[in-house]
């Protein structure tokens, strides 16, 4: 299998994810598409690892990875509290800053 | 396989991240053992000492390149030279003086929510308030964003620019929810903010994603020096660099990535809308620089057009939109805006002149940005009942401010005639060399357009002037409807701190120009 | 000549010395409620002060600079602290210096209580907003007089939109009813101008080589010589900067509002002085440094001023507000000046750089004394008043003085400067020199209409309506008003002695000139 | 064969076959004799409730565990290939790990502190 | 891949050598795995029950076969026979798939399970590793795949849509994420001293001393973990009959019930196979056996033989605790794993990183101490023994600390809080009684004499018992 289909996976993972962040008003959403381009990006570094032939890839995707958790975590822990307060974690609720 | 070779680490160079991020972890040890009484004195001591040592480090670390020249740290991922050290200075002492205003306590609270997991308006949270419980997380919150934007300017890989961007978001995501007042608004700028500066990490991660496959590494110099090479991969380099800007510009606030500007401005605590609009502005622009200029040089045609359209609607929609609000937040905020447009004249460019004239504009924003900020938090509602409540934000507020409290008002207007570039304030310095930059780069058009945005912008600034000084306040003598409480002294000394060092920037900027000269070069 | 006098460095103690009286005047709360004797004593020994320089400064070499002082100030922009003064700076600084005082003595009781103000904070307040006005007014004394000594261009950018703030806020806080947009057009109007300006500042830098002393005018001749498109762009962003300054059509329409809106003594200080800045700037800054674009574009320019001059002087005729009526006379004498700065000819120039010191005068007059009447009418509506030189005898007899300096009766000030212009223009072109004579009837015209409509006629009756834009008005107690009081009359004097010096024995000042002229002139005359 | 995973695909197979054939083989061998009660939710023999308890929401307590989780799950990514190629590493990653070991106990001992593992 | 990983498995000395297997060698493997674990499950569902009974003196299932041995066998069946029941409210999708995931991911684990050495299949000359594969990753390959079992349960749970199945998938799902920590921390610190993931590697890592004994601590830390992994007794909290009816599985019926159910055995048999490999040696024998007997004990298909008797030794501690401990409560339950089994593990770690690192990056090699022919071996016993010592004096100290408080029951909450106050609880302060805070205690209650510990497993198992046999 050629690599460059990883390469357009990544890129309609990556795709999907934007339209999800930009079009899905659930907060919840939204965020699994950030984490869905995250992992996106995270197969074309693993990808292009492969393709140069040296480890590099993985490693940073080790650390993106990392990085993921740790705004999975900010991000659970603010939409939690909205969550709380509104009963709706939906975009277009929370709508008190005018745009 | 290549045997593993240990990094050599030069532990001093590291000093002022490692003293700032060991004071956070300190901080985070605080809060858990030392007790509530004492909690808060021990933070801000803290931090406010943890931020002096770091920039007496960077001082150090200055001399030192100036002596021995630049060099690069941890096998490469950070660079240590001049232009990086310059930012980190002025970084910190925007964050010090940010600090000081995040740390006061205008009549008897901070601006912090206590209980920022409880439900706002609930019973709980009133509790909390009516114990005095404080919120002392911030402290360490902000030292982490500190560490994160000290190595933004000095970071010569994409993964560590990536890593570091976070280091600083991820905090500031926090913090822009913790406002005491006006929870909902204030939860509501942390969640478009999360939300959107998750996205647009997630496309810097991207391109470097493609700047790795087009070149195997991420470091700058390596995909610099892959750029000449043409493989036909072209458009995935292009792409990845466009990503990667993309990312930076976001922090900074370009249009068309401003969205969240206005919005988490007006919706965070003020202190700290004030601490993050003055220092992500100088980390996020300084590591654009530094990618620009190591690996932009090879692109320039390829993206001088694309930045060109950025950096004009970013002066226009700024100035325009500033022109209609009547927040001051938000006004304040669609001004960093137009400025960050400003800056990225400097940016564009491409001269090493740019170099210093952007670090010095931005030392001259953050220092104005601080200390109108830490004004903001001064003025208050009074309810009918006389209790002081929230921040008087609405600009009819703020009529008639010059009468009844002149030395706040002038201080006001000199932050404001510096935003807006008026001679003898730093801000006028700041342009004059950003503009010049531009010219040196060939970039005169944007010039013309950005002195037309310039003026256009007086207009804003001049009117809130107008509304302090030439207003007649809408209240009576006895009820004034706006207020402005005393304060435990820390915005006080920020905002005289931020007065003198606008003055001294606009009357008499030689040395801090002759030290950011020095600073005209990126390490390779 | 006491040479112990010029080795003081003048200038920079003139312009040190009311910034710092100022600063204490606002900021020591005891001397607030003397601020206005303090501020006057200061600004007569500035005055003084200019009188001992003057009295160093060697007229026979008056197109040399003296007095200079150079300091770096921002190395790393080629930025230094540069003064001096030649011959018309010179001029200009005493214009300034001789209307300050005036000014503070015209003004004494102008600044007011504002409404809302509780009784027994009064006192204290109104201290507080004198000290405010005193302390502007010195603000911007020592500014006028540090832009007419810059010798530098990045100092003379500094101060030329730094002294945007006191008289922003002098119009903003003490001036009329509508002062806040007006005070708002005036600093939108010129802070555009000026960051035009700064555009061609920054160029000028590269144009140059860029290093230490860049800026100094001395050094400055002839920018981007061999590129007549880009000169032509820098003379543009200058030009149109000191254009918005010294109101030329079509930028003129912040003027009268400004003028309408301030009190008399902002109005004096704003169009006698500061608008001089905008044709002081034409010429030594416009003129040597753009030679050849300033020739190119001369045709233009005096189109523009020939329109300026007309189009000022046939709406100061419609004007019904005496202020306005003023402010749009200016326009037009504006005009004769810009046209003697720029058809070229010695003749003209001198006659430009009297006109300015001559104008400063006479419009300082009849706006103090317009003020005078006005204040006692509470109204600037010519249509509300009638045969005041029966109430106000030696009101009305003044302002017709100073009515007749402006409209350039010979021996007094306004006709030498007149002539000169209209001599230089008819040198250049015949045709400039025809439509000038046409502002020169119209003048003739606003004024002696003025005179007529304001202090002829019938006194009017006390209570008798008026009518005023379609609505019936009540007239105050015309017949009741007081003529020019003791202090009134200080303040006018000066001003009438130095109407009749000039136009009785100019000599001394067009020698201090002439040199100057010569050298500008030839700047022009050889590009050309 | 050189591919380790292809016998661990081979054993996916298997096991999805198997898991899916339960299925369906007591989907057709099972009886079929539909009633209404069957079908709703069970809560101890009371009528059920329309929806289940905090329709389907986790409590607060939870997402705390589950942050927590992350964090340390972190820090097992990291520590093993730390701990295989601890030799090859040597001092510098003993070091290394430790201060990251410190700085993941760091928030441990704080939400410990905080009371965030207090369950109640 | 290959070009990748070369250089890792290169470095593999001790790893099982697949280059003879071809797909069709797998798929038996494979097949076999399966049919053992489906045997396993059987044999283990009799024997927990066998075990219990002899605890509870009773006798089991006795009728069906010799001593009752098939009796697991027509139970099976049954659950296939029986309707097959998708609830109203339930998300259709995923309530099917839940259990298939469950099941799915409990099968893999013995995927690189080394059953034994390589061997010779019989009646051919063909030799393979009784081992399907092996991954130079397979200790992560096995995380990922428990953490990926959660998903069955906590998708059943929340798909049923029905108040106990979503309680008893949270708690699982926090339960076994909170437990898989202490657990991959325990796993660590063996990975330290056999440098590879590789499952194969680590069994030959322990050819001169099992790991249980040398990283005792670990050990206990795994075990406990894999109880909270499992969901047994003490920590059977998510399907607690007591409070959630049967937790996760309460709207499940037929053969997808049957499914969560396997699932649950062969976790057990998962995790005792990886307490086998891991730190007990795998399929080595004994050594003891080897010292007795030679290495001949060590090689070929007695392999296969420890390793089942090791499997088994763990399946008999499951049941022999189930057998004896009480429920926890889940608060105590959840502080336990947060403030007991992750520091220690993380300190243990924290020593055993230490000491490896003198020994290998420091001339200092404690391991060489030659006083009295002391070896590695006898240096990790003995701080093994000394990390003994000190667990009983820690064991000690809080009872001793207790001694003053008159009710000796009343410190028995594991949280360690320090909120004791001095003001009696009163259980109807609220207007409805309410248990008791950790650190509050209940007043003695007038019916204290007649309150007795409740046998709950006991009385489960004796309904079960009458059901099944009947």
């Amino acid at each position: 299998m050629s690599l460059v289909n990883y390469l357009v996976l990544s890129g309609i993972l990556f795709s999907i994810g934007s339209i999800a962040v930009l079009t899905r008003r659930n907060a919840i959403v939204a965020f699994m598409g950030v984490e869905l381009m995250l992992n996106a990006a995270n197969l074309t570094l693993v990808t292009f690892g492969r393709l140069h032939g040296d480890l590099h890839g993985q490693v940073i995707a080790f650390f993106v990875m990392v990085v993921a958790a740790a705004e999975v975590v900010i991000g659970l822990a603010i939409i939690v509290s909205i969550f709380r307060t509104r009963g709706s974690a939906s975009i277009d609720d929370a709508n008190l800053l005018k745009s | 396989m290549n045997q593993f070779v240990p990094p050599e680490i030069d532990w001093a160079a590291l000093s002022p991240v490692l003293i700032v991020l060991g004071i956070a972890v300190i901080g985070v040890l605080v809060e858990a053992f030392v007790p509530v009484r004492v909690r808060r004195a021990t933070q801000v001591v803290l931090a406010v000492v943890g931020v002096g040592a770091a920039l007496v480090a960077v001082a150090w670390r200055w001399v030192v390149v100036q002596a021995d020249g630049p060099t690069a740290l941890v096998a490469g991922a950070l660079r240590e030279d001049a232009p990086a050290l310059l930012a980190q200075a002025i970084l910190l002492v925007c964050a010090f003086v940010g600090l000081l205003v995040i740390a006061d306590r205008s009549s008897g609270e901070d601006a912090f929510a206590p209980a920022a997991a409880a439900i706002p308006g609930s019973a709980y949270e009133a509790e909390a308030r009516r114990a005095g419980l404080v919120q002392t997380e911030v402290f360490p919150l902000t030292m982490f964003a500190i560490g994160g934007m000290l190595v933004f300017p000095a970071a010569a890989d994409l993964l560590t620019l990536f890593i570091a961007l976070e280091v600083l978001s991820l905090p500031l995501y926090l913090l822009a929810g913790l406002a005491r007042r006006r929870r909902l608004l204030s939860q509501e700028a942390s969640l478009k903010y999360f939300l959107l500066g998750a996205f647009s990490s997630a496309f810097f991660l991207m391109g470097l994603a493609l700047l790795y496959g087009y070149s195997g590494s991420v470091r700058f110099d390596a995909v610099a020096t892959a750029v000449p090479a043409t493989s036909g991969m072209d458009g995935m380099l292009l792409a990845g660099v466009l990503l990667v800007i993309v990312g930076l510009l976001f922090k900074v606030g370009a249009v068309p990535f401003h969205s969240w500007v206005p919005d988490v401005y007006q919706g965070a605590p003020t202190p700290v809308t004030g601490f993050m609009a003055a220092c992500t502005k100088i980390a996020a622009f300084a590591a654009l620089l530094r990618f620009f200029y190591v690996v932009a040089p090879g692109l320039q045609w390829d993206l001088t057009v694309v930045l060109w359209i950025i950096a004009i609607l970013t002066m226009i929609v700024g100035t325009v939109l500033a022109v209609v609000q009547t927040d001051m937040k938000r006004m304040l905020a669609y001004s960093s805006v137009a400025h960050a447009g400003f800056v990225l004249l400097g940016v564009i460019a491409l001269v090493p002149s740019g170099i210093s004239s952007v670090l010095f504009y931005l030392l001259a924003y953050g220092l104005a940005t601080v200390g109108a900020f830490g004004l903001l938090t001064l003025v208050r509602e009074r309810d009918a009942d006389g209790n002081v409540t929230g921040e008087a934000l609405h600009l009819s507020q703020w009529a008639g401010l010059g009468r009844r409290h002149p030395v706040l008002a002038v201080c006001f207007t000199l932050f404001l005639i510096s935003f807006a570039g008026i001679p003898l304030t730093g801000g006028f310095i700041g342009k004059f060399a950003v503009f010049g930059a531009a010219i040196e780069g060939g970039a005169w058009p944007l010039v013309v357009i950005a002195v037309l945005a310039s003026a256009a912008a007086a207009f804003f600034y001049v009117r809130v002037i107008v509304l302090m000084f030439f207003t007649e306040p809408t209240g009576t003598d006895a009820d004034p409807g706006t207020t402005v409480v005393r304060t435990e002294g820390l915005t006080a000394v920020a905002v005289v701190v931020c007065a003198v060092g606008t003055v001294i920037l606009g009357v008499v900027p030689g040395p801090i120009l002759d030290l950011a000269a020095n600073a005209t070069k990126f390490m390779l | 000549m006491p040479t112990q006098f010029a080795d003081l460095p003048w200038l920079t103690i003139l312009i040190v010395a009311p910034t710092v009286v100022a600063a204490l005047i606002w900021l020591v709360k005891p001397l607030r409620r003397a601020a206005r004797p303090i501020g006057l004593v200061t600004s007569a020994a500035v005055l003084i002060g200019v009188a001992l320089m003057a009295s160093a400064f060697e007229v026979s070499d008056a197109a040399t600079v003296q007095f200079t002082q150079t300091h770096d100030w921002i190395a790393p922009l080629g930025a230094s602290y540069a003064v001096g003064v030649d011959g018309m700076g010179l001029t200009l600084v005493a214009l300034a210096a001789l209307l300050v005082p005036v000014v503070l003595i015209a003004g004494w009781n102008e600044v007011r209580l504002p409404s809302g103000i509780a009784a027994d904070r009064a006192d204290n307040a109104l201290a507080y907003r004198q000290a405010g006005f005193v302390a502007l007014i010195l603000v911007l004394e020592s500014l006028m007089i540090a832009v007419f000594a810059a010798r530098d261009l990045f100092l003379f950018y500094v101060i030329f939109e730094a002294m945007l703030i006191p008289v922003y806020f002098l119009i903003g806080v003490y001036g009329g009813p509508n002062r806040r947009a007006a005070a708002l057009k005036f600093l939108l109007y010129s802070l555009a101008g000026g960051l035009v300006m700064l555009a061609g500042v920054i160029a000028v830098y590269f144009q140059t080589d860029g290093g230490p002393g860049t800026y100094l005018l001395a050094n400055l001749t002839d920018i981007a010589a061999d590129n007549p498109t880009l000169q032509m762009w820098l003379f543009l962003s200058f030009f149109i900067a000191f254009a918005v300054k010294a109101p030329m059509f079509p930028v003129h329409t912040w003027l009268p509002d400004a003028a309408a809106q301030a009190t008399p003594g902002t109005s004096t200080l704003l169009v006698g002085v500061l608008d001089k800045v905008g044709t002081f700037g034409m010429i030594v800054i416009c003129l040597p440094l753009f030679p050849g674009a300033a020739a190119a574009a001369a045709p233009v320019i005096i189109v523009l001023a020939i329109i300026s001059i007309v189009y000022g002087g046939l709406v100061a005729i419609g004007q019904n507000d005496l202020m306005r009526m003023i402010a749009f006379s200016s326009v037009s004498h504006f005009g004769f000046i810009v046209m003697g700065v720029f058809v070229g000819t010695q003749t003209a120039l001198v006659g430009a750089m009297l006109y300015m010191v001559a104008h400063g005068v006479t419009i300082a007059a009849l706006f103090l004394i317009s003020g005078f009447l006005t204040q006692r009418g509470a109204s600037q509506d010519m249509r509300t008043y009638s045969g005041m030189q029966r109430v106000t005898r030696v009101l009305a007899g003044t302002w017709l003085f100073a009515g007749l300096a402006s409209l350039a009766l010979p021996g007094l000030s306004g006709f030498v400067p007149e002539y000169l212009v209209l001599l230089g223009s008819f040198e250049a072109h015949w045709a400039y020199g025809v439509f000038a004579v046409i502002g020169v009837v119209l003048s003739a015209l606003y004024i002696l209409l003025a005179y007529q409509r304001v202090f002829t006629g019938p006194v009017p009756e006390a209570g008798a309506p008026v009518e005023l834009a379609g609505a019936a008005l009540d007239v105050p107690d015309r017949a009741g008003l007081k003529d020019l009081t003791g202090r009134e009359r200080w303040a006018v004097v000066p001003l009438a002695l130095v109407i009749l010096f000039l136009g009785l024995y100019p000599a001394p000042v067009l020698e201090l000139l002439s040199g100057v002229a010569d050298q500008f002139a030839a700047i022009l005359g050889s590009a050309s | 064969m050189t591919n380790p995973y292809i016998p661990l695909l081979i054993m996916g197979g298997l096991a999805l076959l198997l898991g899916v054939g339960g299925l369906a083989a007591s989907a057709v061998i099972g009886p079929k004799r539909y009633n209404k009660v069957k079908v709703d939710a069970y809560e101890c023999g009371i009528q059920p409730s329309p929806h289940s308890v905090g329709a389907g929401r986790f409590p607060i307590k939870y997402y705390i565990v589950a942050m927590t989780f992350i964090v340390f799950d972190i820090e097992v990514v990291f520590l093993y290939p730390w701990a295989v190629s601890f030799t090859e590493l040597a001092g510098f990653g003993l070091i290394a790990m430790f201060g990251f070991l410190f700085l993941i106990t760091v928030p441990f001992v704080y939400e410990w502190r905080r009371g965030g593992l207090d369950w109640d | 891949m290959n070009t990748n990983l070369a250089p890792i498995l290169a470095r593999s000395t001790g790893a099982a050598d697949f280059s003879n297997d071809t797909i069709w060698v797998s798929v038996i493997k494979a097949v076999a795995i399966l049919v053992f674990l489906l045997l396993s499950v059987l044999f283990a569902l009799w024997f927990e029950r066998r075990i219990i009974a002899r605890f509870q003196q009773r006798l089991g299932p006795n009728v069906r076969g010799p001593f009752g041995l098939v009796q697991s066998i027509p139970d099976a069946l049954k659950l296939i026979l029986k309707e097959d029941i998708t609830v109203k409210a339930a998300d259709k999708v995923i309530y099917l798939i839940a259990p298939v995931i469950s099941v799915f991911c409990a099968f893999m684990i013995y995927a690189v399970i080394p059953f034994g050495p390589e061997v010779t299949i019989p009646f051919t000359d063909f030799v393979t590793p009784l081992q399907l594969t092996d991954l130079p990753v397979s200790i992560l390959y096995i995380l990922g795949i428990t953490g990926l079992g959660v998903y069955g349960i906590v998708l059943g749970g929340w798909s049923s849509g029905s108040t106990y199945p979503l309680l008893g998938a949270v708690r699982s799902t926090a339960q076994i994420i909170s437990y898989e920590l202490g657990m991959s921390l325990a796993l660590v610190s063996v990975l330290l001293v056999a440098g590879s993931m590789s499952t194969s590697e680590i069994v030959n890592s322990q050819e001169n001393l099992w790991w249980a004994f040398a990283l005792l601590p670990a050990f206990v830390v795994y075990l406990i973990s894999a109880f909270g992994e499992v969901n047994r007794l003490p920590f059977d909290l998510p399907e607690a009959e007591g409070e959630l009816v049967a937790g996760y599985q309460t709207e499940y019926s037929s053969m997808k019930f049957a499914w969560f159910y396997l699932a649950e055995y062969i976790n057990m048999l998962n995790v005792a196979a990886v307490a086998t490999t891991v730190f007990m040696g795998g399929w080595r024998a004994p050594w003891p056996l080897v010292t007795l007997f030679g290495e001949g004990v060590d090689q070929g298909w007695w392999g296969f033989l420890w390793f089942i008797l090791k499997i088994w030794l763990f399946m008999f501690l499951f049941v022999w605790v189930r057998a004896t401990l009480l429920r926890f409560r889940y608060d105590q339950f959840m502080a336990f794993g947060w403030k007991v089994l992750i520091p220690v593990a993380l300190v243990w770690l924290g020593l055993v990183a230490a000491f490896q690192g003198v020994r290998h990056f420091t001339s200092f090699d404690p391991t060489a101490i030659d006083v009295g022919g002391l070896s590695l071996r006898t240096v990790l016993f003995g701080i093994a023994g000394i990390l003994i010592i000190v667990t009983i004096v820690m064991y000690l100290i809080p009872d001793r600390e207790s001694k003053p408080v008159p009710d000796g029951k009343a410190a028995k909450g594991t949280t360690g809080s320090d909120a004791t106050t001095d003001e009696p609880f009163d259980a109807f302060a609220g207007g409805f009684p309410v248990p008791p805070l950790p650190g509050q205690k209940l007043p003695p209650s007038k019916r204290r004499a007649r309150v007795t510990t409740p046998a709950a497993p006991a009385e489960d198992e004796t309904t079960d018992e009458e059901k099944t046999d009947g």
